[in-house]
């Protein structure tokens, strides 16, 4: 019954659809060099050769393992007729050769990581991809270097180090390439480490400028051309005056997570994570910059302006989630260049993309940890009930510390107007405690205990209208979902399940049209190309793992209901459902 | 340090020292009166004739009426007890608005102490030492998240335990400047007996430059020696559990070091702070303040010099 | 004496005997040893990590220290504290593991007696456990050790700690089943 | 004095005497027995538990002493607290009423005799447990109150505290048993004639104080299981972070814990008035107002527990009732007192040393009475709670209002119990040693609580002006410890050579003067009859009822308010199963504090041992 209201709302929609585009142009050609799939991060394929009718008779073209069964995040990429993979530690690099069957390996390059840096990974080896740039194949390995490479041959051009595991400094998020620049941020939220995002040179590797999450105003690269939205943002040295002393230089505030760019106002957008520790008892203050969005200008990394979700985080809701860069038509004609957010806090946020304002903030997921945004402000207004006490277990708050959508990321369709986002729903009891700094060593002084939401599913893949703010239809799934969505011009979206299901449904209705066991978890970014031989072909890595994972790769004891940071808790039945694993699946229409 | 009930030195103390010179000094009447009559009653001479029935009646009824009158007596006595100890007691529970916030948190076996402010960066976190501004009211919150301790400082006011699970609280009106001697009244454990929290009421202005002087940042090492005792400080055993603000070491598990040396004691009251204390104690921590949770760190004799000598620094 | 009297008092006899032997025990166990640290540790480098030797097998000598600490509740409790305070929680959770392996299991890559975990905790691991050989005292580590043997129930009867403050994570570690250690190879 | 003759006697002596040898006194029934084996077991505790005071005494003789280090010292004064409270006061209290009860009110026997015998070896089975464990090294440590979370599995490893929270079961099921006895004797075993209004204060105190066990002791039985869940199975009756509460442990503990003392002061008041009867040769003055401050006592106790918690920052105006309550408890106290004066003012009396005693119970209780009122001041509490004015306050009041009328009751009931006179030159030394240590101990700690000195500390630091205080407290204590030994040493030589009592040296007026000296195992030979408050003081001679049988263990029942005689009961036979159920419930409580399957298989002997012990005995019912 629910099926059919939906598929009313649908088709509402579509009128409304054909008035929202992306801003930034996909690649024409069937090409996927980055992978958000754009700089707007939309993942949106203009391939249509898969469409509602044909994706039945999918069937897969050819498999390939990575030979390490821990989390597979990454997005397969794919220039011409060569497609790239990065595998979790060690963080070795395929290229296979596309125009020979069974895509046989073109070269592999293995960057040989630090071992020790497996002991100040939060959650899980992983690494979400390559991007391509003017013939380089750019990554980033666990133990803190950003590595360029030949993407012809396999050559190492340059190697630069950026993160120090001693301090609890990794990376794992993909870089972007944006005018030449090579954006890279650290992760390590939960060891105490001090967030930062970096330019390097494209060319030789070289910093070109850094820019702290937390620290004074110089640090921050605050000046000038700062002017937030918000009153509340305004003020010197912000990211000093609301820490304790000196708490700011292990505060967190981490960039982890996607980037998007907007050639037109020549702004990058990016999350910072967590404030650190994960006791908020111990860091009174707004904890500034961390939990929250900044606006940079990609040639100095000069921030534009800032908005934050999470001031003074109580539950670890880092905002490092991806910005959609979508122009929405605006009452009284015209466009308005907005940004959409399905925020870790369990809101989506639109804002304004040019100054910051946050335009509307709706739950997506059941959410009693926020009562609500305030929009004269801008602030997220806590639940008293739900606020941590002390030394007693505060229960049942949701979104749980994953949130309402962790990093993987969600897809825009033109076409139909609707955000895909692969989202969960989660709840956690939590108590926290005094924890002490020792540097290299975890830094979170808190214990929580999740589980599925009362009366909900623990996954869901919901499609969302952000112009009419409301859902159109949702798919819910046993398993959370933590794997990235892909939609088509075909009407088609694709995405993947913790049990190894990989899914395509119907961009407009959500109607299940084909899926296909993969073997393994999927918590892998689908991506879309054209082949050589012209065909569209659907590429996705599955290898269960990260946070919640976990459970499986790390063979942890559910005696104790804290391990894996509380996550395994939720997913008692995931070593039942599925082994690691670690193998590239790509499909096709059968070729006739 | 003075430390006498009834030598109070604060508003709180001298309602509570009201109280007590309004109940010992009667009681004290009552004793004299109560051995009085029972020397009477031992001693009186008994004349032969009180044997007569009649006699022993009326005795009887003169008796009864004196019951009567003496648990009417108490009753009264009591009654007055318990209105002055009431009265007091609101004078105990009075708040004032500009009351300055300090936190202290009990620990096995020693005492955190935090000054709050509305500006977090210029918080100040300390241990085992209390400053408060003469004349004005500093209410402390108490807590704990280990065992239930009480935070006793005779001379202001009376004991607050400090009970994990629960915020407690107590005010403080200091009126005379002076060294005081605050205290753990509540068995919390093997050391109990050395948790000791030296209490310094100073004029608002020395309390504001003594904040300030807490802000700043550990002093840098003056001398080669203290450059060393501070990287053998950082990269030994004593970063695992010490922070001193300004250097990589920041955990809470034992008191904050950044402003030792201007503490007036080692241990929370095990030691008097001095070099050759300083240097005993690192030596060996157990012979002072046996069954501390601080381990024997095993320097040798050259870091223990050189350790000394950069904490010595730490004003 | 009357045959029934005689049979009490042979019983009596024989129950303050076994009250005695069992008193032996007891006193050793509930030892608050702050002061001295049990018998000097022997030098280092005795500890096997691989199971597999090269001819016969020699007998791995168990070292004193640890049968002394793995023995005391005192020592066991100090450990419970130590590794809430230096942040093993933060890998090993409560026993369950995370980044870390789980410890309340019986697979560990680098052996599961005492003086195995004692040297892990000391040496570090190449796959991210950090090395703590200098950074904390030989009996906190013991007592690490120690505390880390009754998360599998390891250690001998009635020295684990049993209900803990806080959220109620684990059951308590004097209920759990005792798990002989395997050394194992996990996927790494 | 009255008719008896021999053969009745002889057949009396065959069927009331208990089985020879070791088998004979396990299984003894009859209340003198198993009373005085209760009188020696615990002043052997408190000999015991004064040298752990020594102990702790000598430590803080001089700052920063290292006589004891602190966790020896933690043992110390948790055991002699505990040993003091569980294994001596109480005990013995109850142990003078289960002796002097039946006889005080003319019964051949306790009721519930086996009861007795079971509730005595629980007695001194969890006494020897406790204080092996301590010689163990693993006697409690966290104080004789316990308060958690220390006392929680975190802060207190092992099993120290296992153990001391399973001895708390075993006094307090022995404790039960007692109260259960005396208010049973109480109601259907008086005398006939002794009407409600003709019964002795001592007895009245005895039953006021069983039913206040039976109330208060459940409390911190049901505490210490609570405890022992916590430690042992990881429940969170106290874990504040699951929702529950550590003041839940004060709030249980505390409302047994008061009335606690006021079950170990209300026998003392029985005694005290007894003593003060007899040697001030006049019935007590206002025996109804006497009785009536009793009772009040009794139920007023229950209502004053928080004032032990007035730091733990609970909500103001509910301590401020609790003042109010704590200041009313004088008020029966007063009375009491007052009577007492009253007595001895309108009687003749003479400088014995029972008397004597009571004297000092005068000069010492009311100083701790009187800081007692002052300690229930919220505000004055905050200050001194805590600290040596509450060790000063507690040892006066215990001291001084349980020990010594104990000491003078000794005195006073020596001859019944042993047929000889303890020497009276003797006791006056004793009782002038025992009054100056007392004071020279526990005075100077009322001033140095107020100087702040924290209680239960191992050391003090020099320089605080505490020096001298704890000096004269140390000499004090072995001025006690003299006076101890002396008691000891008197009733040592008395036994051997005392003089002779007779049946009634002190021309007491209660009925236990109305037998022999120490009395036969069947107390009365013929059922007394109570015409009078004080039997023996009326001008008529006692009347005595025949009938009773003498071949079978028989005695009179009662009814309660007008006590008329209405049926012949057949009293248990000696049994040695008392004592296995004693064993096996002892093998449970040891077992459960090591592994919980111990409730599960040791409560299979305890059932056969106990299903034993209650088989019906084969008597025919009584004919007239």
């Amino acid at each position: 019954m629910k099926r059919i209201a939906m598929m009313v709302i649908a088709s509402l929609a579509l009128f409304a659809a054909t008035a929202v585009d992306v801003v930034a142009v996909t690649p024409t050609s069937g090409d996927w060099t980055m992978p958000a799939g754009n700089y707007a991060s939309t993942r949106y394929s203009r391939l249509d050769q898969i469409n509602r009718d044909n994706v039945s008779r999918l069937r897969t073209e050819f498999t390939f393992s990575t030979g390490v069964d821990r989390g597979q995040e990454a997005a397969p990429i794919v220039v011409g007729d060569t497609m790239y993979i990065v595998a979790p530690f060690p963080n070795t690099v395929f290229a296979l050769d596309l125009s020979r069957p069974g895509a046989p390996l073109k070269w592999k390059y293995q960057p040989n990581p630090e071992a020790a840096a497996q002991g100040v990974a939060c959650c899980d080896v992983v690494n979400r991809g390559a991007v391509y740039w003017q013939g380089k194949l750019i990554f980033n390995t666990l133990d803190g270097n950003t590595v360029a490479l030949d993407a012809a041959k396999g050559r190492l051009l340059w190697k630069t180090k950026l993160g120090n595991i001693n301090k609890g400094e990794t990376i794992t998020m993909a870089p972007l390439v944006v005018k030449g620049k090579v954006l890279v941020g650290n992760a390590g939220g939960e060891f105490g480490v001090r967030g930062w995002i970096a330019a390097l040179d494209a060319g030789s590797g070289k910093l070109a400028w850094k820019a702290y999450n937390t620290g004074p105003d110089a640090d921050v690269l605050i000046g000038p051309a700062f002017k937030p939205f918000y009153a509340s943002d305004r003020g010197k040295d912000l990211g000093v005056h609301t820490w304790p002393p000196e708490a700011w230089k292990i505060g967190g505030g981490t960039v982890w997570g996607w980037i998007s760019y907007d050639p037109k106002l020549n702004l990058i957008f990016h999350g910072t994570g967590n404030p650190g520790p994960w006791n908020a008892d111990q860091r009174p203050g707004d904890n500034k910059w961390t939990a929250g969005m900044f606006a940079r200008d990609p040639d100095t990394g000069a921030a534009r302006w800032f908005v934050g979700f999470a001031p003074h985080d109580l539950f670890d809701y880092d905002a490092v989630n991806e910005s959609l860069l979508l122009d929405f038509p605006v009452r009284g004609g015209g466009k308005r260049a907005v940004i959409v957010r399905p925020e870790r806090n369990g809101f989506i946020y639109v804002l304004d993309r040019r100054t910051g304002q946050v335009l509307s903030a709706d739950p997506f997921t059941p959410v009693n940890s926020i009562l609500r945004i305030d929009l004269k402000t801008g602030r997220p207004i806590y639940n008293p009930d739900k606020q941590p006490r002390n030394g007693r277990v505060t229960r049942g708050i949701c979104p749980a510390s994953p949130g309402a959508k962790d990093w993987n990321p969600s897809a825009f369709s033109s076409r139909t107007g609707l955000v895909y986002i692969p989202h969960i729903n989660l709840c956690m009891d939590w108590l926290s405690g005094e924890v002490n700094y020792i540097a290299g060593t975890p830094y979170v002084g808190a214990e929580a205990r999740m589980y599925a939401a009362p009366g909900r599913s623990r996954g869901e893949l919901l499609a969302w209208d952000p112009v009419h703010r409301r859902a159109a239809w949702k798919v819910d799934e046993d398993l959370p979902l933590w794997s990235g969505a892909l939609a088509t011009a075909g009407d088609v979206v694709f995405y993947g399940t913790m049990d190894g299901w990989f899914k395509a449904v119907d961009a407009r209705t959500g109607k299940g049209l084909w899926k296909f066991q993969t073997g393994s978890g999927i918590i892998g970014q689908p991506v879309s190309y054209r082949g050589p031989d012209g065909r569209q072909y659907v590429a996705v890595l599955s290898g269960v793992g990260g946070w919640a994972g976990a459970i499986v790769v790390g063979k942890l004891d559910m005696r104790d209901n804290t391990a894996g940071g509380g996550l395994a808790n939720a997913v008692r039945d995931l070593p039942a459902k599925t082994q690691p694993g670690g193998t590239l699946h790509v499909f096709a229409l059968p070729a006739h | 340090m003075t430390h006498h009930v009834l030598a109070p030195a604060a508003d709180q103390a001298e309602a509570i020292a009201t109280v007590w010179q309004g109940l010992f000094w009667p009681n004290l009447v009552i004793y004299l009166a109560m051995l009085a009559a029972l020397a009477w009653a031992l001693w009186r001479r008994r004349p032969a004739a009180d044997e007569a029935p009649g006699l022993r009646a009326k005795h009887t009824h003169h008796w009864g009426l004196a019951l009567l009158g003496w648990t009417v007596f108490i009753a009264a006595t009591l009654t007055a007890y318990t209105a002055l100890s009431f009265v007091q007691d609101r004078r105990l529970l009075a708040r004032e608005p500009d009351a300055l916030r300090v936190r202290v948190t009990g620990e096995q076996w020693w005492w955190q102490v935090e000054y709050p402010d509305s500006d977090p960066s210029r918080q100040v976190t300390t241990a085992n030492e209390l400053h408060l501004p003469v004349g004005r009211m500093a209410r402390i919150e108490l807590q704990s998240d280990n065992v239930i301790h009480s935070l006793w400082i005779p001379a202001l006011n009376g004991k607050q335990d400090l009970i994990p699970g629960r915020r407690t609280e107590m005010a403080v009106t200091p009126r005379a400047t002076g060294h005081y001697r605050g205290e753990c009244a509540e068995f919390c454990g093997l050391q109990h007996a050395h948790m000791v929290l030296p209490v310094t009421v100073e004029s608002p202005a020395a309390f504001a430059a003594w904040l300030d002087a807490q802000r700043a940042q550990a002093a840098p090492p003056a001398s080669p020696s203290a450059t060393r005792g501070k990287q053998v400080f950082e990269s030994g055993p004593c970063a695992l559990c010490h922070a001193i603000s300004g250097t990589d070491a920041g955990s809470h598990a034992g008191p904050d070091l950044t402003h030792l040396a201007s503490r007036p004691t080692l241990g929370a009251g095990a030691l008097p702070n001095d070099r050759a204390h300083l240097l005993a104690w690192l030596a060996d921590p157990q012979a002072h303040k046996p069954g501390t949770n601080m381990p024997d760190p095993k320097l040798s004799p050259a870091q223990l010099t050189d350790v000394v000598a950069y904490l010595e620094g730490l004003r | 004496m009357c045959s029934p009297c005689r049979r009490i008092e042979r019983r009596a006899g024989f129950a303050l005997a076994a009250l005695l032997a069992l008193a032996a025990v007891g006193c050793e166990r509930e030892r608050r040893e702050y002061a001295s640290k049990g018998p000097p540790t022997t030098p280092p480098g005795a500890v096997r990590v691989g199971t597999l030797q090269p001819g016969t097998p020699l007998p791995t000598p168990s070292e004193p220290r640890g049968r002394h600490f793995e023995g005391n509740a005192y020592h066991v409790n100090q450990g419970q504290q130590l590794y809430k305070w230096f942040n093993c929680t933060g890998c090993h959770a409560n026993g369950g593991g995370a980044i870390g392996p789980a410890l309340m299991d019986a697979q560990w890559r680098y052996g599961g007696s005492i003086e195995q975990i004692h040297a892990s905790i000391m040496q570090g691991r190449p796959n991210g456990m950090p090395s703590f050989a200098g950074k904390i005292p030989d009996d906190q580590v013991w007592q690490i050790a120690a505390y880390v043997r009754t998360m599998s129930g390891n250690a001998p009867k009635y020295v684990a700690g049993g209900g803990r403050q806080g959220m109620a994570v684990a059951p308590p570690l004097s209920r759990v089943p005792r798990l002989k250690p395997k050394t194992t190879e996990s996927s790494q | 004095m009255s008719a008896r003759n021999a053969d009745v006697e002889a057949q009396l002596a065959r069927t009331w005497s208990d089985p020879p040898g070791l088998l004979g006194w396990l299984a003894t029934t009859d209340h003198k027995r198993v009373g005085r084996r209760y009188l020696v077991t615990a002043m052997a505790f408190f000999a015991l538990a004064g040298m752990l005071a020594l102990a702790m005494r000598t430590q803080l003789a001089v700052p920063g002493n290292t006589l004891v280090g602190p966790d020896r010292y933690s043992q110390l004064f948790s055991l002699h607290g505990s040993a003091m409270m569980f294994l001596f006061a109480v005990p013995v209290m109850t142990a003078m009423g289960v002796y002097l009860l039946p006889l005080m009110i003319g019964a051949r026997a306790i009721s519930f005799p086996r009861l007795n015998a079971f509730g005595y070896w629980m007695y001194l089975l969890g006494g020897i447990m406790i204080f092996v464990a301590f010689a163990l090294d693993a006697g409690p440590e966290t104080g004789w109150t316990s308060y958690v979370p220390l006392a929680s599995s975190d802060f207190s490893a092992g099993k120290r505290t296992d153990i001391w929270s399973q001895m708390v079961n075993f006094t307090e099921v022995a404790a039960l048993c007692v109260a259960a006895e005396v208010v049973a004797s109480f109601m259907v075993t008086r005398a006939p004639g002794m009407r409600l209004d003709r019964i002795p204060l001592f007895v009245w105190a005895q039953l006021v104080t069983a039913f206040m066990v039976m109330f208060a002791m459940p409390s911190v039985m049901v505490a210490s299981q609570f405890l022992q869940s916590d430690r042992q199975f990881g429940t969170h009756f106290f874990n504040p972070g699951e929702g529950g509460d550590p003041l839940l442990w004060q709030h249980l503990f505390w409302f047994f814990g008061h009335p606690e003392v006021y079950i170990i002061f209300i026998p003392a008041l029985g005694m005290i008035s007894s003593i003060v009867q007899t040697f001030s040769r006049r019935p007590i003055f206002g025996h109804t107002a006497m009785v009536l401050a009793m009772v009040s006592i009794g139920f007023l106790s229950f209502g004053l527990w928080v004032h032990h918690m007035f730091a733990a920052g609970l909500p103001p105006l509910g301590n401020s009732f609790y003042t109010a309550a704590s200041m009313l408890i004088a008020i029966p106290s007063g009375v009491q007192i007052f009577c007492w004066i009253a007595t001895l003012w309108l009687g003749r009396p003479r400088f014995a040393t029972p008397l004597l005693f009571v004297l000092g119970f005068f000069a010492l209780f009311v100083i701790g009475g009187l800081s007692g009122v002052m300690l229930a001041s919220v505000p004055l509490d905050t200050q001194v709670h805590d600290t040596y004015f509450v060790v000063a306050h507690l040892h006066y009041v215990l001291i001084g209002g349980a020990v010594f009328p104990l000491i003078g009751g000794f005195y006073y009931w020596f001859p019944k119990f042993t047929g000889r006179l303890l020497s009276e030159r003797a006791g006056k030394v004793n009782f002038w040693l025992l009054f100056v240590g007392v004071n020279l101990t526990f005075f100077p700690m009322h001033w140095l609580g107020l100087a702040g000195m924290p209680r239960r500390v191992y050391t003090y630091p020099a320089g605080l002006g505490w020096e001298w205080a704890n000096l004269a407290a140390t000499a004090g204590s072995y001025i006690v410890a003299g006076a101890v030994l002396l008691f000891v040493g008197n009733v040592a030589w008395s036994l051997w050579r005392g003089k002779a009592a007779g049946d009634n040296p002190w021309d007491a007026p209660d009925l236990e003067w109305a037998t022999s000296s120490p009395p036969p195992p069947w107390n009365f030979t013929q059922v007394p009859v109570v015409e009078d408050l004080t039997p023996l003081w009326t001008a008529k001679p006692l009347q005595w009822l025949r009938g009773l049988k003498s071949d079978k263990r028989e005695m009179l029942l009662t009814s309660i308010a007008e006590a008329r005689p209405q049926v012949r009961w057949g009293c248990p036979d000696p049994s040695i199963w008392p004592f296995f159920s004693a064993l096996a419930l002892t093998l449970q409580f040891i077992w459960t504090i090591f592994d919980p399957w111990g409730w599960v298989w040791a409560s299979i002997p305890m059932a056969i041992a106990m299903t034993i012990w209650f088989w019906p005995k084969k008597s025919e019912p009584s004919s007239d």
